[in-house]
């Protein structure tokens, strides 16, 4: 069941996300891709497991990984809350419909993204707007990094506890830094 | 029964004696325009094609970005096609065009479920009143524009619940049409596609609004009245002393009769009438002592409370296991549509004695009787019999069951009851907080909770969990007493004259429509809290439906009902609830009205002219939280063909595509301005067409900037951009990223910001723009020799 | 192009002056009945409910099994929902029920398709040969009972084209009523939705009826004639000298306009004219120098070959992708219907001059156009002026790159192509064959190969598999010269009095039907062998539609073409082709003219008796072989309404449900003998409803065992067993095992078996039975007193 | 891809078929069962491999499991060609109508069946009877026999090809004969 959509009835297929089996699968997609971006919806905030926040591993591995994040809907204001960290803001839609559009100049003016991180959008919704990407932006690969099963992504963790998905957070920072 | 009863009258008339036929031409030449002065406009009874170009116009603008709710298609036995990105269906079909058919088909069923609806009204009530019954919704208030839909669409004016048939006939031709482009092998083109889900939409409108003026016509319904009563709503306010009906659908008759009945015996005191849904709006319309339990979802908790002794079933948005549930608080259920007969045996043409008898003795479940004369008599007295014998039997467990209950609960690995549920509520914690004797956690679900029983099915032990649930808010449920104001139907000419002007200018900051069904991701309170934050704001705040019973199912910070802080006016600050599903086109029919009235538009068949022109002018946005049905699926597209935005909730992305617009795309703001033919950039005015919010603070931000229009005045402008800039730094906390393609001239800036939004304007290199007089449509431009860009 | 035609006409007429309103008059007033002098029946016009004892009846002796092709429903914005063996959805639904509402769904796109058609083509008729135009679909042949689905249903029998319309509005509004009913909440029970969809199926057949009357009588195509013109079909009777012109779809009037533009301009020999469905079928029918191409899987496989120069397409069944393969060959494509717009501009409105010279020039790659005429005009001129251009130009590979291409087959190891194939044809080892140099495992996929193009699109190296197929097959295609009986219509009223008693006594063993598409397990030729295995036999084979064409594209052993070995008789070892898809309702026709000329039973509004009539006595058999459509789902569901078993193929288990009978329940097979009122054992016939075959073998097997009737005399059940058995000992190697079950009484066993197949019989305990006068219907039971069984 | 549904767009799901991933699992069904029966379809003779016939091993099968084979279409005349083995023939569809009804009597009068082994059906259509049998018939086990996933049995053998499905059928044998 692990690797099955989290929610129940949400099947999938034929097309399915393979399964990060290891945070380092996460690391070595981001390093292979010309041009990233991380997606953050406003349920990151439910990934909070006591004095760990969610919030300020995307903020640390973005900033690591020099990726520009997009906040969509009003969770740009955690961020600004939280870090003076560059964060462009999008609805969760505007930023999927602009992904599929192959003439999209990016957030900066320098072209379309070959990956997106996806993570804290309403399951169901992140669920029909990876099955957008992945039908209509062919050049782009997706990562749900969220600790459900996402059959629409490229990659997708399985179901997981939370924590071991902040354990894995954890080694995708570690191996950033390491490599 | 049958459907040919309209054929049958003009039979008899035809055969019986010519002075008859004579009637009949009279009433059909009526209807075709003899009386009514306005010439044609250029589309009267369009059909699939004939607005086209007007849905390419919008389509160019407003994309469909597609959201393949499954990578097959399955429709036809050479299927299942694996359609994966870019992989073709055997018949050719690619991913995009079958999710765009998709939509039409859903809003095909949508459109033929109020049409259908409204036909079997207009019978009725033609029956029961006659066909020369006379179509008034406010006449006496001063509504001299009927029925602009129809005008506007149909051409004609009806005058007669008969002259509403023909109106039926050619909606019908259309649904019937357009369901056959969806056929294996029929429309091949996305965007085509797309252009029929307008017209499907257009069409449902029609639909809708000769149901809401037949009932309101014939039943005597609030006639344009802003001061509409307030009338109960909650589950708290039902007298459980008494016998209850509880309704459940949308289309009255049966709803009627019963109170009717009541009236006739003597009953009126001694039985509680209530009911979910819209059918229980338009029985407080016809009686504002009937009650509303609430919305769609409220259905499990109030059938398993067991404190309806009878139920009646009539059509739509009712649960399809309501026999299943009934029958375990011993409650009959008597079935009143063609449409949904359950299964039950039909004994309409049965004494009511003997049918009473069956239901009391418990030998049938229930009864499918279509003379809703007869539900009237059989439910009164079921209801009047079976009470004291069933003493509110209900199966809500106590406290003590559900802490014994949850400690059975198998704290499963994969969680299958969350898994289950539509908003991935946390039950398991909440099941292992109740086993140890805290209901807490299970209370807190209820406010999310759609009521859709979906975790029980899926439960590794098959507990009742919502059951549980409800037992655990037993409180919070007994305090659902609430007021909303019961439909108030079409808005006044008057009202239009005073509020058009503001409108147009956009000195009203917008018409904020909150309208649809109750899947919240977070609970109704949400679009209350809407609701509250765009009256306070001045806007105008309309409503229907599910929606406008969750305002009134919400206390303010201060612990006020909204519908009690609010006036009913249409005008800046009220709260306008027109009323049940089928109300809907008074609200677009206000928009029409203030094309039409403020601005002296042709209404009659000049469909693309008024939609450029509410497009252009007139900040109306749909806001559909919870839309579920395939109605709300229809409603919305109606609203998209006159140029509307909607915005749906989160779930509202099951929709399959959304039609968006890139305020990055310059080229793609671009009007023609009337007056000159130039063609004149205003900005992404309104920048989508239909989009799902996830949150409702992005939908409140939305839609504050949705309303902004190209032909706002300064003034109006600065009033808008006020309230987004407002939203926009409450809920982000930061500045718009987006006000240099908002501001025209210095003049719409809101004096306060000035200073720090002309900054932010300096860096992003803005100039200035001409404000047009605006129009998507080149042969609106005023003729100017050698000036006029023709495309 | 609007719909409003109609109404525009009735305006006209009433307001340019009185007599005009006198001529509106008489036409309504006749097809209200007042030159009829049968009396109503029960049921004229029935709506939703209104038949549903009856369909009662059936489905509990045919109970629904249903095949899930989903596990979910994805419906609505609660969903997707598992509704996985007992789950509900969030509306309370369960699987079953989620089946028969996407039947119904199917089976309501199915019948507004071809209401659709009707409606369009009503029209386009009144305004070109006006309303008064009579219908005469054989009455110089003496086809006096026109109409029969019709009179049974509506009530009303229509005598000019203005009549139709009115039965058009009937037949929309139960189509939306219908469509109403599978919105989320409506209907909740499962047997419920089957009562509508046969609901749907019998509107269908209304519609159907209708607009297949207006055309013969407008068109002049054949009335009632056992001798239509033998035509010509095959890819490879197409003059490729000459310029050729592809009609693809339903709806004839563009393809009328096209031969008439030729004839008027000379052309009639410079231009070939060549169809694919239906419309193929209809020109043929107006024009039998027209020529069919093939059934729907030949379209890929012909606009390839680069044969075409101009298509022209106009509603049902044409590829989606039509344009995108057109353009490949440089084939314009010009598109005729609303309901199929295919994204291009509308060019109705411009001179055929410019659209020519954009078409010719390429500047377009096709045009829309609604007016036929124009439509006529432009595609003869266009496919002069572009044939010289294109030189037929073709994609369709030679040999050499065949095995070229074959040679960059990966061999994959999961064989995508394969999986993606429906027939799962062996396409990996067809390619190692051709890479080798042989294209004999290519071309043995010919015929099985339903056209669709997946292999393709699945194809990892992105191989034309499709093309290799057809060019490997280049010999065979070649030979594709047959000969295909013209579509004929109706049946005479004299040739019903000749078969009547035979049929309704059993001495012609059945009416087998072989209808619908080419979504063939192992390719057409099945049906073919079909048709002559039952013609040989002297049963009565009428065909229609793709199912035509297969039968006429096939030889015998000897080499023989069916169409010319059997005659175009409804007798005995004919084999009659009404015409296309619309034409089915002759076959249905055939049936209840039986009743009512043979039995001279009531027809007008009496549908209940026929329906029990046909389904006691007419040993009717559909066969849709490859069936794929919603058309075909909602055909299907016309005959079962009328108790006449459809059985379908393989694929059609993916229609999601089935309506079986269970021999082995001696309960179910009970009827009333209407003499006296007792209610006597008749045995399962016929055993099923609804039911896909696994193989031709089984097929042919059930289908002779499915035209036993209760009411077959002894020497008509001998016949029908004696070929039971036959095809049952040939194809099965055994006797059958249910003897007991269909023989009554001794007099029923053939001759030459009768020894072996009583010593059967004694192992069973079989008793003899009663032949009763049978009837389902208590109500036909002949009164006596004390005796009447009623329940 | 060996344990995804055969034919491609014929997803499927939430509740799949479990993988037969040795074939004791299907000796294992057979043996704990009440009162099994082996329904065997006309593609069966496509399971020839050279000398090796699949209808003998299904009979074979059948003899040691003592349990009774329906033969649907017209594959009962492969079988009477062959053997005296009994062989019930009736439709795919009646013979997997009856196995959904908990008041049928069983072929032999003595009851309704608890487990069903489906061969040589056409994938789509055995796809569509097991999904019926899944859905209506929830006490009854369904195993694919066929050499391709069939993901609304109970279970299912994965896509194999043919000679390893020859192996399978062969240990089966054994180990019927084994035990
Ligand atoms: S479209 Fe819906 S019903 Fe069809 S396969 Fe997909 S999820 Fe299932
Ligand atoms: S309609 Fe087209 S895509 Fe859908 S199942 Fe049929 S052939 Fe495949
Ligand atoms: S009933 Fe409530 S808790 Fe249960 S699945 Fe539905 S929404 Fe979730
Ligand atoms: S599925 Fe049922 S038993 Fe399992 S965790 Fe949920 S409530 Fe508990
Ligand atoms: S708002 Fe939606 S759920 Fe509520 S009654 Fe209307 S259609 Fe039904
Ligand atoms: S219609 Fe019912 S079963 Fe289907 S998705 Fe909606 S709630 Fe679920
Ligand atoms: S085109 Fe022919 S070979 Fe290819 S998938 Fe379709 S049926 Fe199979
Ligand atoms: S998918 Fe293409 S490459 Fe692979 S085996 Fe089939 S034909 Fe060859």
């Amino acid at each position: 069941m692990s690797n099955e959509p989290w929610q129940m009835g949400e099947i999938a297929g034929p097309k399915k996300a393979l399964i990060i089996t290891k945070p380092s699968v996460v690391v070595g997609m981001v390093k292979k891709a010309k041009r990233a971006l991380m997606v953050v919806g406003h349920e990151i905030s439910k990934y909070d497991l006591g004095e760990e926040s969610a919030i300020d591993y995307m903020i640390r591995i973005a900033e690591t990984f020099k990726i520009p994040i997009v906040a969509t809907a009003h969770t740009v204001s955690e961020f600004v809350k939280r870090s003076c960290y560059p964060i462009w803001w999008m609805s969760a839609l505007d930023i999927a419909n602009r992904l599929q559009d192959p003439e999209w100049e990016g957030l900066d003016g320098k072209g379309q993204y070959d990956l997106a991180l996806f993570i804290g959008i309403p399951y169901y919704m992140e669920w029909t707007i990876l099955s957008g990407l992945k039908h209509s932006a062919p050049n782009l690969k997706t990562i749900s990094l969220d600790r459900y099963y996402q059959p629409h992504a490229t990659w997708s963790f399985p179901n997981i506890k939370i924590d071991e998905w902040f354990t894995h957070m954890k080694e995708i920072l570690g191996q950033i830094v390491e490599k | 029964m049958t459907s040919r009863k309209s054929i049958h009258f003009k039979l008899d008339k035809l055969k019986s004696n010519l002075a008859e036929i004579d009637g009949l031409e009279v009433s059909i030449g009526k209807i075709m325009g003899e009386e009514w002065e306005e010439p044609f406009g250029p589309t009267p009874c369009p059909s699939l094609a004939t607005l086209r170009e007007w849905d390419l116009k919008l389509l160019k603008r407003y994309k469909p970005f597609y959201l393949p709710y499954c990578d097959v298609c399955c429709l036809c036995t050479m299927g299942k096609c694996d359609l994966t990105a870019g992989k073709r269906g055997a018949c050719g079909l690619d991913i995009c065009t079958q999710q765009s058919r998709i939509v039409l088909l859903a809003c095909c069923i949508g459109a033929a479920t109020h049409i259908g609806h409204a036909r079997h009204l207009v019978e009725h009530l033609i029956e029961k009143y006659g066909r020369d019954s006379p179509i008034d919704i406010g006449k006496s208030v001063g509504v001299d524009i009927q029925a602009p839909v129809t005008r506007l669409v149909y051409g004609e004016k009806p005058e007669t619940l008969g002259d509403l048939e023909e109106v039926l006939d050619y909606v019908e031709n259309q649904v019937t049409q357009l369901l056959a482009s969806t056929a294996t092998g029929q429309e091949g083109d996305k965007i085509d596609f797309e252009s029929k889900v307008f017209h499907a939409g257009m069409i449902d409108q029609v639909g809708m609004e000769v149901a809401d003026m037949a009932q309101i016509s014939a039943y005597g319904f609030p006639k344009a009245d802003p001061e509409a009563p307030l009338v109960e709503i909650g589950m708290g306010v039902i007298d459980t002393k008494k016998p209850v009906i509880l309704v459940i659908g949308h289309n009255v008759p049966p709803s009627v009769e019963i109170i009717d009945y009541m009236g006739e015996a003597g009953l009126s005191d001694s039985v509680e009438v209530a009911g979910i849904c819209c059918t229980s709006i338009d029985a407080t319309r016809y009686n504002p002592r009937a009650k509303i339990v609430g919305p769609i979802s409220w259905q499990l908790r109030f059938i398993r409370s067991g404190i309806a002794d009878v139920i009646v079933v009539d059509e739509q948005c009712i649960r399809t296991d309501v026999l299943i549930e009934a029958k375990r608080t011993m409650t009959p259920v008597i079935a009143t549509a063609e449409k949904n007969c359950l299964g039950l045996t039909n004994r309409t043409r049965d004494p009511a004695d003997e049918i009473v008898a069956d239901l009391v003795e418990g030998r049938a479940l229930g009864a499918l009787i279509f003379d809703p004369e007869k539900v009237g008599e059989v439910a009164v007295r079921t209801a009047m019999l079976l009470a004291p014998k069933r003493m509110k039997f209900k199966v809500i467990p106590e406290a003590k069951e559900i802490v014994e209950g949850a400690g059975k609960c198998a704290q499963c690995r994969f969680t299958p009851c969350m898994r289950a549920c539509p908003n991935n509520l946390p039950i398991r914690e909440a099941m292992e907080q109740a086993a140890q004797g805290d209901l807490e956690g299970l209370s807190n679900l209820y406010e999310a909770c759609i009521g859709c029983g979906r975790c029980e099915s899926a439960c590794t032990n098959e507990l009742p969990i919502h059951s549980y649930i409800i037992g655990a808010s037993e409180k919070r449920i007994r305090e659902e007493r609430f007021k909303i104001r019961a439909g108030r139907g079409a808005i006044q000419d008057v009202e239009i004259r005073r509020v058009g002007g503001p409108i147009v200018l956009g000195e009203i900051p917008g018409v904020i429509a909150l309208v649809g069904c109750a899947n919240y991701p977070k609970g109704g309170n949400e679009v209350a809290e809407i609701a509250g934050e765009f009256a306070k704001r001045r806007y105008i705040v309309t409503t229907s439906g599910c929606s406008a019973m969750s305002i009134g199912m919400y206390r303010d910070e201060d612990g006020r009902n909204l519908y009690e802080v609010y006036p009913g006016g249409f005008d800046a600050g009220g709260i306008v609830n027109v009323g049940s599903c089928v109300s809907n086109p008074h609200i677009a029919g206000a928009a029409i009205k203030i094309a039409s009235i403020f601005a002296k538009r042709k209404l009659r068949g000049n469909y693309e002219e008024i939609a450029d022109y509410i497009h252009n002018r007139v900040g109306a946005v749909g806001i559909a939280w919870g839309a579920i049905t395939q109605k709300a699926a229809s409603i919305a597209s109606g609203f998209w063909r006159l140029g509307v935005p909607v915005i749906v909730g989160p779930h509202g992305s099951k929709y399959r595509r959304m039609l968006l617009g890139r305020k990055d795309r310059k080229e793609d703001w671009y009007v023609y301005d009337a007056r000159t033919g130039d063609k004149v950039f205003v900005g992404p005015c309104p920048e989508h067409l239909f989009y799902a919010a996830e949150t409702k603070e992005e939908a409140m931000v939305m839609a504050a900037k949705l309303c902004m229009r190209p032909n706002d005045t300064p003034k109006g402008r600065m009033i808008k951009l006020a309230h987004y800039i407002d939203l926009h730094k409450r809920f982000y906390k930061v500045m718009p990223d987006d006000l240099h393609l908002l501001v025209r001239t210095e003049a719409d800036l809101p004096i306060t910001m000035k200073d720090e939004v002309m900054k932010i304007l300096a860096k992003k290199g803005w100039k200035g723009n001409v404000i047009p007089d605006p129009t998507l449509l080149p042969r609106l431009v005023h003729v100017k020799e050698g000036k006029r860009d023709e495309q």
